[in-house]
């Protein structure tokens, strides 16, 4: 099959095994779970496919399929990839594929539950496969739904309140996104003509500088980083996260944690930077400092949590503050606009996608692992549990690897992410560099303290001890487990199969971002830009 | 030469991998089907011993290859390792050159350092990252000095830990809920994995080619130490501990995560060693650019430019021309070199970051001597020892006063810690404060060297600690022991070699001593001589000298108060016995390398073979320029004081002990009484001069109110924006239901009604029956008819 | 004054007469009488028309059938007290209001119509000869043979003397004169429809039990 | 003398249509309705043969009233059909009786 089609298929096999599902009686949960497995698992060969027709010297969208949907107005269907969105394609199968894996936990109403799942990956993957822009909100509005309707049902006690919350919060950025959308597709039109919602022209058109002018640039990125950061989230808008993440069953909160965060990183990388470099280095210093706020914010927040699950969604908001911290390290020289130490930001960048990946694989993992103890408990307290290492040992272990990976031990991908992400900072900025540099601290507090009143310690102190000595770790849950773990072991030792393949994409996104903002500098904006230039110091 | 640098890193490289593979197949083989079985203790020695001869190999190698050219002529044997290579010793070049693999053309000697790399993990335009090797003398004697001590304590973890080959290990230290003993499966096998674990780590650290690969493996000796402290994770103090080991390093890897933010940006390299591209362009290492190939550190107007460039000799130079010239400002190397230290202050427990590790004496013994005495803790000093040539003389100074200030306190209170490990902890806190020390005021030999020294007979001793706390039934408190050397003569004499060599005794007029006399006289003499050049750091050589003192005393007070006098608890003494054979035998070959691995003093095997490895610039010494900066002592005039500075330190160390005897031994004084007269004293050493209580109030108590606020902050501020908004918009859609019921709807509602009314009303009309409708019909007609006729337009 | 015109208007009279008696009257029994006579008369009436045939039918089926109809529809409903079912006086003027204007309203109309000028106007679009000589006097009193073939799609009074030019090929088909529609499909449908309301007639006719709870 | 013309015929119609029309509307007898029934399609039978006689109408207008009377007919079949069912039912022929379609 050729990698134009294929993408095809596997934005849309869920989709079909979510049809097959109509045909199994409503009482045949077992095989229904089969099925859907079998779907996932078909995507994610499907995506080892289409990983195999990736070429890593090619800096450009491979495979480019552009057919007219809507002529009318310029709509295209219109999916392709290149080396920052095929690993996050990877990344989205795979958290899947182990997300149903984990979907045994769910014995009610498993047909539209499964359903409503499948259907959420398809949103996902089209997100990270389209590059038209309208299709792209499209798909982003298609895993809206599903992820609403999973948390509103299938979730805790506090569900509608979740789930309302994140609907809410979702749909005001994509609202913002919605606005932003239109301004560029009446921008990047001449006067009385159709406009595009071609996410490569709109981008070229941006390098080139004279299309959108500094102030539509400005205007259009606080939108779409409005709407992308209640996506990541970062710091003033992650209040939806800890909420749904606790409500959500753990499964999607594996997706949750897994993919959707990555969306807004994925977003901002994408779409917002390149389609406004102006507006993206202008706004570069508050990007930061709003990742370091998250990285900070996020650490004590996770550190002062009694619930469980509640801690491991903060430690998602700090984790995720890296991603923005390193993507917007965009330090510019005050006479002619260059990039100042491009290297670093690239290394930011690159950085920024590896810790998407590594926070993809750890982060659901952890969610995993408190959802395993959650089936057997029913409570989430950390100060009523302890001493699971000696009831449950091989759980403990593995926990304890995926907590570590977490907690940014080297030799696991936390790790890499991290270190990078900061250690590319100092260029931009030296004040927040070290104030980054101290989550360090704080991670290693949360975690380890978690771990200690979890873990450790002679005995357990909550309900159920019964249900943990009668319900050992299962196969199937060793599995996820583990593969996590090896996962997180793999690319922590080995991070150039990542950079590897992020490398030169990335390298044409930043010198494409350098031109843009260099080009509508000398084009247009010379009295905004000493202002923003000022403000850099 | 190529050649002999891919060998050693080949040997080491396996050396340093075995472990891992040790850990692996430990890990997956769990407890092989019986708690008692012992494989995955084999495994892990196995691993180690064959790590320790692929070193021994490799320094065998590197010697022969070399010629030995790192002992000079006045070398003699008796150094186990290279007992054979003295003889065809070569004459070192005019220095103890600091060169590095590729960058220096073969001159009139051969190459002993190299460089090389293992993989890259990543590369970001011309910035590359990647797990390197560097090999030169010091690496290798860390190397074999690991290897070894690790192989005698896996030996003696043998039997110290035999009690967990049980399926049924009752810890005492742990009480449930019901007032019982706690109870578990015993877990050999997972303390072996974790110490293979650690010696990967270790030696991965030892090897590592460039600073970000050392912070990798610093971190994972960290989690490594945090493993091994809460061992015991039952015991809340030991997962306490743990956390605190970990995060306090945390802490000091923050300051290390800051330097390498600087060298990155500064440098773009974090490479110790020039880099060979494969065009054959060299790229200059970290060292090559600050220090250049003549060790020369300048700074014109606070900015230091780097030296990038080769000239025809290939030597690092500054580029001619002043666009190509990188540079940093010599404040930010400054502050590089303290946040590198910083990562040091943190793992080799230096004030004010030493607090974790007596705490980290909660893991069992071998781990106190393999992790927290001989290897990790002294990973600090061995990376500002590798560190050096980026330090400048602010940072040195700072050093200096920070290893001092640690090795008077840990001191102060090692006299009266009471717990037996404690005692060991703190004394090892203070030793490393003095290889600090000895960095910082130049005498990077010296401090490395009793980094060698202390490895050993403190781990010796930690050891022998071991044995008295396994034969006596897990009682660690000195006041119940004494009289102890009879029932463990084997113990107790070796732990006497340790004491010796720790207190630095030597009988007078002779070099006849223990390892720890050369090391610390070594250190000392540095000292001397740099305050006589900086006569206003005068401290730095009396505080230590009375720290040498101090020592002497509190560890002869130890080896009194468990050995000697009476039995003070004769319940425990009827049931003390001497260890078995896989203990003693450790201690056995540990004290022969404690007593004997130092002979020779300066002018040993050992010192030479690391200083071989000294940054060029170290024995010339440094004269500041200004007044505010420091001087450096060079080797010539740190061996002219060396007899006084030695003299002095014997005298301090006599001194100790003689008070020790006294007090412990004959028992003149009751040590009670002192405790009495200083009761204010005491309290305030036994409370570890307060840090820890400091730092709770300081910083653990207000992060955790900074992380309840910031949890309430998202409840009460975020939230409550969030449901204020929600609750306007409820209330506007109030309004708007007001609104639309009232008005719209009113108006929709008027039309409905009014439609319905005229309904009803002409339902009336509707009265089913047949003659009306035709009546209708009929006047309809007619009307129609009127209608037509009075309208329609005639004609 | 003419037999024809004598006839006329004695049947006129007749006709009017039997018409408003049935109207006044209370009596169901006379009305049916005066509906007997009123439309004897008007069958008179068609045939001082020339329509012979419809004046035939008239006779025979009103006057025979449908009048005998409802003379049984009186008496099998006409049952003692509910023989004369009175309406009241209001109703009564009312009507006869409405009546008289409509008599008025249409007297009018028939007035102001001169009937010479309406043929004229009428004849333009209709056939040419017939429309110049009105109905066919050689035909008067004997419709009945006309009547049939225009049942059977033959117009003979229409068509009968139309010039024979016959379509040739000389002459194109256009030129040809086309001929008048007759009533063939009506007359189908009216036989159909006659014989489906005869059996719902006698089908809703049909004696039935009363139901108890109608009582 | 001359021939009567339309206009008398025309008359004798519109008061046979009128009375019709009356009937219809005063007789509270269902078969006294009817009778106005047949009143009013005479009159318009009437009219029919008129104008077959005095415009070029022609034999048209004879075929147009030989279907009311036929059509007539089967109007009074059904019709008395109807009436007789609603005697039944009500035991009255009193039109006014059966209102039940009332508004």
């Amino acid at each position: 099959m050729s990698p134009e089609a294929l993408m095809s298929w596997i934005i849309f096999t869920p989709t079909l095994f979510a049809f097959g599902l109509i045909f199994f009686d409503k009482k045949a949960e077992e095989p229904m779970r089969y099925w859907s497995l079998c779907g996932t698992a078909v995507t994610f060969l499907q995506t080892l496919l289409l990983a195999c027709s990736f070429s890593p010297e090619d800096a450009g969208i491979q495979h480019m399929v552009k057919v007219p949907w809507i002529e009318n107005w310029h709509i295209n269907y219109q999916v392709g990839f290149d080396g920052i969105s095929l690993p996050l394609v990877l990344l989205t199968s795979f958290v899947s594929l182990l997300s149903m894996m984990a979907s045994w936990s769910i014995k009610k109403q498993v047909k539209g539950y499964l359903v409503l799942f499948l259907l959420l990956e398809t949103g996902m993957l089209g997100v990270f496969l389209s590059l038209d822009f309208f299709l792209f909100y499209v798909f982003w509005e298609v895993m809206l739904l599903p992820m609403y309707f999973l948390i509103g049902i299938w979730g805790g006690p506090r569900r509608e309140y979740a789930a309302i919350k994140f609907f809410l919060y979702t749909l005001a950025g994509s609202v913002l996104m919605l606005i932003a959308i239109l301004m560029f597709y009446f921008g990047s039109a001449p006067e009385g003509q159709i406009g595009s919602f071609d996410l490569m022209q709109l981008t070229a058109m941006a390098e080139k500088g004279d299309v959108f002018s500094p102030g539509l640039q400005v205007a259009a990125f606080i939108l779409l980083f409005i709407g992308f950061a209640i996506k990541v989230p970062c710091f003033p808008f992650h209040t939806w996260l800890p909420d749904a993440h606790v409500e959500a069953p753990t499964p999607i909160s594996m997706i949750l944690a897994g993919v959707l965060l990555k969306m807004g990183g994925y977003g901002i990388i994408r779409i917002a930077f390149p389609l406004c470099p102006y507006g993206a280095q202008y706004a570069a210093y508050v990007l930061v400092a709003i990742g370091v706020t998250s990285i900070i914010y996020g650490g004590f927040a996770a550190l002062a949590q009694t619930d469980f699950k509640r801690l491991v969604a903060y430690s998602s908001v700090s984790h995720m503050g890296y991603v923005l911290l390193g993507i917007a390290v965009w330090k510019i020289s005050e006479s002619n606009g260059a990039a100042v130490g491009r290297d670093y930001w690239l290394m930011g960048m690159n950085g920024a996608v590896f810790q998407m990946l590594a926070h993809g694989i750890s982060s659901p993992a952890m969610f995993f692992m408190v959802g395993v103890i959650y089936d057997r408990v029913h409570h989430r307290d950390i100060n009523q549990f302890g001493g699971l290492s000696g009831l449950m040992p091989l759980y403990s272990g593995l926990a304890a690897g995926i907590f570590f990976a977490g907690l940014g031990l080297p030799g696991m991908c936390g790790f890499i992410g991290e270190v990078f992400v900061v250690l590319s900072a100092w260029n931009f900025s030296k004040t927040l560099a070290i104030v980054s540099a101290s989550g360090v601290i704080i991670t290693a507090g949360y975690i380890l303290w978690c771990l200690q009143r979890v873990y450790l310690g002679p005995e357990y102190k909550g309900p159920h001890l019964d249900e943990i000595k009668a319900n050992p770790l299962t196969t199937r849950e060793t599995f996820i487990g583990a593969t996590f773990l090896a996962f997180c072991i793999f690319f922590g030792v080995f991070p150039n199969y990542v950079f590897d393949m992020t490398g030169k994409s990335m390298e044409k996104l930043v010198q494409g971002l350098d031109t843009g903002y260099q080009n509508t500098q000398r084009l247009t904006g010379g009295v905004q830009t000493t202002q923003t230039t000022q403000k850099q110091n | 030469m190529e050649h002999l640098g891919e060998k050693l890193a080949a040997l080491l490289a396996i050396a340093w991998l075995l472990p891992l593979l040790g850990f692996t197949i430990e890990v997956f083989g769990g407890y092989w089907g019986a708690r008692n079985c012992k494989k995955a203790a084999y495994i892990a020695i196995g691993c180690i011993a064959a790590g320790f001869v692929c070193s021994s190999t490799a320094l065998y190698l590197w010697g022969s290859e070399t010629g030995w050219v790192a002992l000079e002529s006045a070398s003699h044997g008796g150094h186990d390792e290279h007992s054979s290579a003295t003889d065809d010793a070569h004459t070192a070049g005019d220095h103890g050159g600091h060169d590095h693999a590729a960058t220096v053309v073969e001159h009139h000697h051969k190459q002993t350092v190299f460089s090389g790399c293992f993989y890259r993990l990543a590369k970001f335009g011309s910035l590359n990252l990647s797990l390197d090797w560097y090999i030169d003398s010091l690496t290798l004697t860390m190397f074999v000095m690991v290897t070894l001590i690790a192989t005698c304590i896996h030996i003696f973890a043998v039997g110290y830990m035999h009690e967990e080959l049980t399926d049924d290990y009752v810890d005492h230290q742990v009480h449930t809920h019901d007032g019982c003993h706690f109870h578990r499966p015993g877990r050999f096998y997972r303390f072996f994995s974790y110490l293979s674990l650690f010696c990967f780590a270790m030696l991965g650290l030892v090897l590592a080619g460039n600073i970000f690969q050392v912070f990798i493996f610093w971190e994972l000796v960290g989690i490594c130490s945090y493993l091994l402290i809460g061992f015991y994770v039952e015991r809340h103090s030991a997962s306490t501990a743990a956390n605190k080991a970990f995060i306090v390093n945390r802490v000091g890897d923050f300051g290390f995560i800051i330097g390498l933010m600087i060298l990155w940006t500064s440098f773009g390299t974090f490479s110790f060693a020039d880099q060979h591209a494969a065009d054959g362009k060299v790229q200059p290492g970290l060292f090559s650019m600050v220090r250049g190939s003549d060790g020369k550190l300048e700074a014109t107007d606070g900015i230091v430019v780097l030296k990038t460039q080769q000239d025809e000799h290939g030597h690092w130079q500054v580029p001619p021309d002043s666009s190509q010239r990188k540079t940093i400002a010599y404040t930010l190397l400054i502050v590089a070199g303290l946040g590198v230290f910083c990562g040091c202050v943190g793992k080799s427990a230096q004030f004010p970051l030493q607090t974790w590790l007596p705490d980290a004496m909660e893991g069992p013994t071998p781990v106190s001597a393999l992790v927290h005495s001989a290897t990790m803790v002294a990973a600090g000093v061995y990376l500002a020892g590798r560190f050096y040539p980026m330090f400048t003389p602010e940072v040195l100074l700072t050093i200096a006063y920070i290893g001092c200030i640690t090795a008077f306190v840990a001191a102060t209170i090692a006299i009266v810690a009471t717990d037996i490990k404690k005692v060991l902890a703190y004394s090892t806190i203070s030793q490393l404060g003095y290889m600090m020390l000895a960095l910082g005021v130049g005498g990077w030999g010296a401090g490395l060297f009793h980094l060698i020294t202390h490895a050993f007979f403190k781990s010796l001793m930690f050891l022998c600690s071991g044995s008295v706390i396994a034969g006596c039934h897990h009682e660690q408190e000195m006041p119940k022991m004494g009289g102890l050397l009879r029932k463990m003569p084997i113990t107790a004499l070796t732990m006497l070699i340790g004491v010796v060599a720790i207190a630095g005794l030597a009988i007078p007029g002779t070099s006849i001593a223990l390892s720890g006399y050369h090391s610390k006289d070594a250190i000392l003499a540095t000292a001397l001589a740099y305050t006589k050049l900086n006569s206003v750091h005068f401290l730095l050589f009396l505080i230590p000298l009375l720290t040498a003192g101090i020592t002497a005393f509190y560890m002869f007070r130890l080896w009194f108060y468990t050995f000697l006098g009476k039995p003070r608890d004769q319940h425990l003494h009827e049931h003390v016995h001497e260890s078995p054979l896989v203990m003693t035998v450790p201690l056995l070959v540990l004290s022969v390398f404690a007593a004997g691995c130092a002979i020779g003093g300066e002018e040993g095997v050992l010192f030479r073979m690391l200083t071989h490895s000294q940054p060029g610039h170290v024995a010339q010494g440094f004269n500041g320029l200004a007044a505010q900066t420091v001087s450096l002592p060079s080797h010539d005039a740190i061996h002219k004081v060396h007899s006084t500075a030695g003299s002095a330190a014997l005298l301090a160390a006599f001194c100790g002990m003689t008070i020790a005897y006294l007090v412990y031994g004959l028992g003149l004084v009751n040590p009670e009484e002192i405790k009495k007269q200083a009761r204010a004293v005491h309290a305030f050493l036994a409370n570890k001069w307060g840090f820890d209580d400091l730092y709770d109030t300081l910083f653990v108590k207000p992060a955790h109110v900074v992380a309840k606020f910031a949890a309430a902050f998202d409840k009460l501020v975020f939230d409550e924006i969030l449901h204020t908004v929600v609750r306007f918009a409820v209330v506007i859609s109030k309004w708007d239901r007001k609104f639309d019921e009232g008005v719209i709807d009113g108006f929709v509602n008027l039309v409905g009604n009014s439609t319905y009314s005229l309904g009803i009303g002409l339902r009336g009309v509707q009265t089913g029956r047949i003659r009306q409708y035709v009546t209708f019909i009929a006047v309809s007609v007619v009307t129609l008819f009127v209608l037509l006729f009075a309208f329609y337009p005639k004609g | 004054m003419s037999v024809e015109t004598m006839l006329f208007w004695l049947f006129a009279i007749l006709t009017c007469g039997g018409a408003v008696s049935v109207a006044v009257s209370q009596n169901v029994v006379r009305m049916a009488f005066s509906l007997v006579l009123c439309l004897g008369s008007t069958a008179v009436m068609f045939l001082l028309l020339g329509a012979d045939f419809v004046g035939a039918t008239q006779l025979m089926v009103y006057v025979g059938g449908t009048v005998v109809l409802l003379v049984f529809g009186v008496m099998l409903t006409a049952t003692g007290p509910f023989t004369k079912i009175k309406s009241s006086g209001a109703d009564a003027i009312l009507s006869g209001l409405i009546g008289v204007i409509f008599l008025f309203i249409i007297s009018t109309t028939v007035t102001a119509v001169d009937w010479g000028d309406i043929s004229q106007k009428v004849a333009i679009g209709t056939h040419q000869k017939t429309a110049a000589r009105g109905f066919n006097p050689e035909q008067q009193g004997n419709t009945t043979r006309p009547l049939g073939l225009s049942f059977l799609s033959v117009r003979a009074d229409r068509d009968l003397n139309l010039s024979r030019n016959v379509p040739s090929v000389e002459k194109p088909v256009e030129d040809a004169p086309k001929l008048s529609s007759g009533y063939l499909l009506p007359f189908e449908i009216v036989s159909i429809h006659l014989l489906v309301v005869l059996v719902g007639a006698s089908y809703l006719a049909r004696a039935k039990r009363r139901v108890a709870t109608n009582q | 003398m001359e021939a009567v013309g339309p206009n008398p015929f025309l008359f004798v119609s519109a008061v046979l249509f009128v009375c019709g029309v009356v009937c219809m509307t005063t007789k509270r007898n269902g078969i006294g309705v009817l009778m106005g029934v047949e009143l009013v399609l005479n009159g318009a039978s009437l009219n029919f043969v008129t104008f077959s006689k005095f415009t070029p109408l022609g034999l048209d207008g004879q075929v147009f009233s030989l279907f009311v009377i036929v059509l007539a007919a089967a109007e009074a079949a059904v019709a008395l059909a109807i009436a007789l069912n609603f005697y039944n039912n009500h035991l009255t022929i009193d039109v006014d009786r059966g209102d039940e379609l009332h508004g």
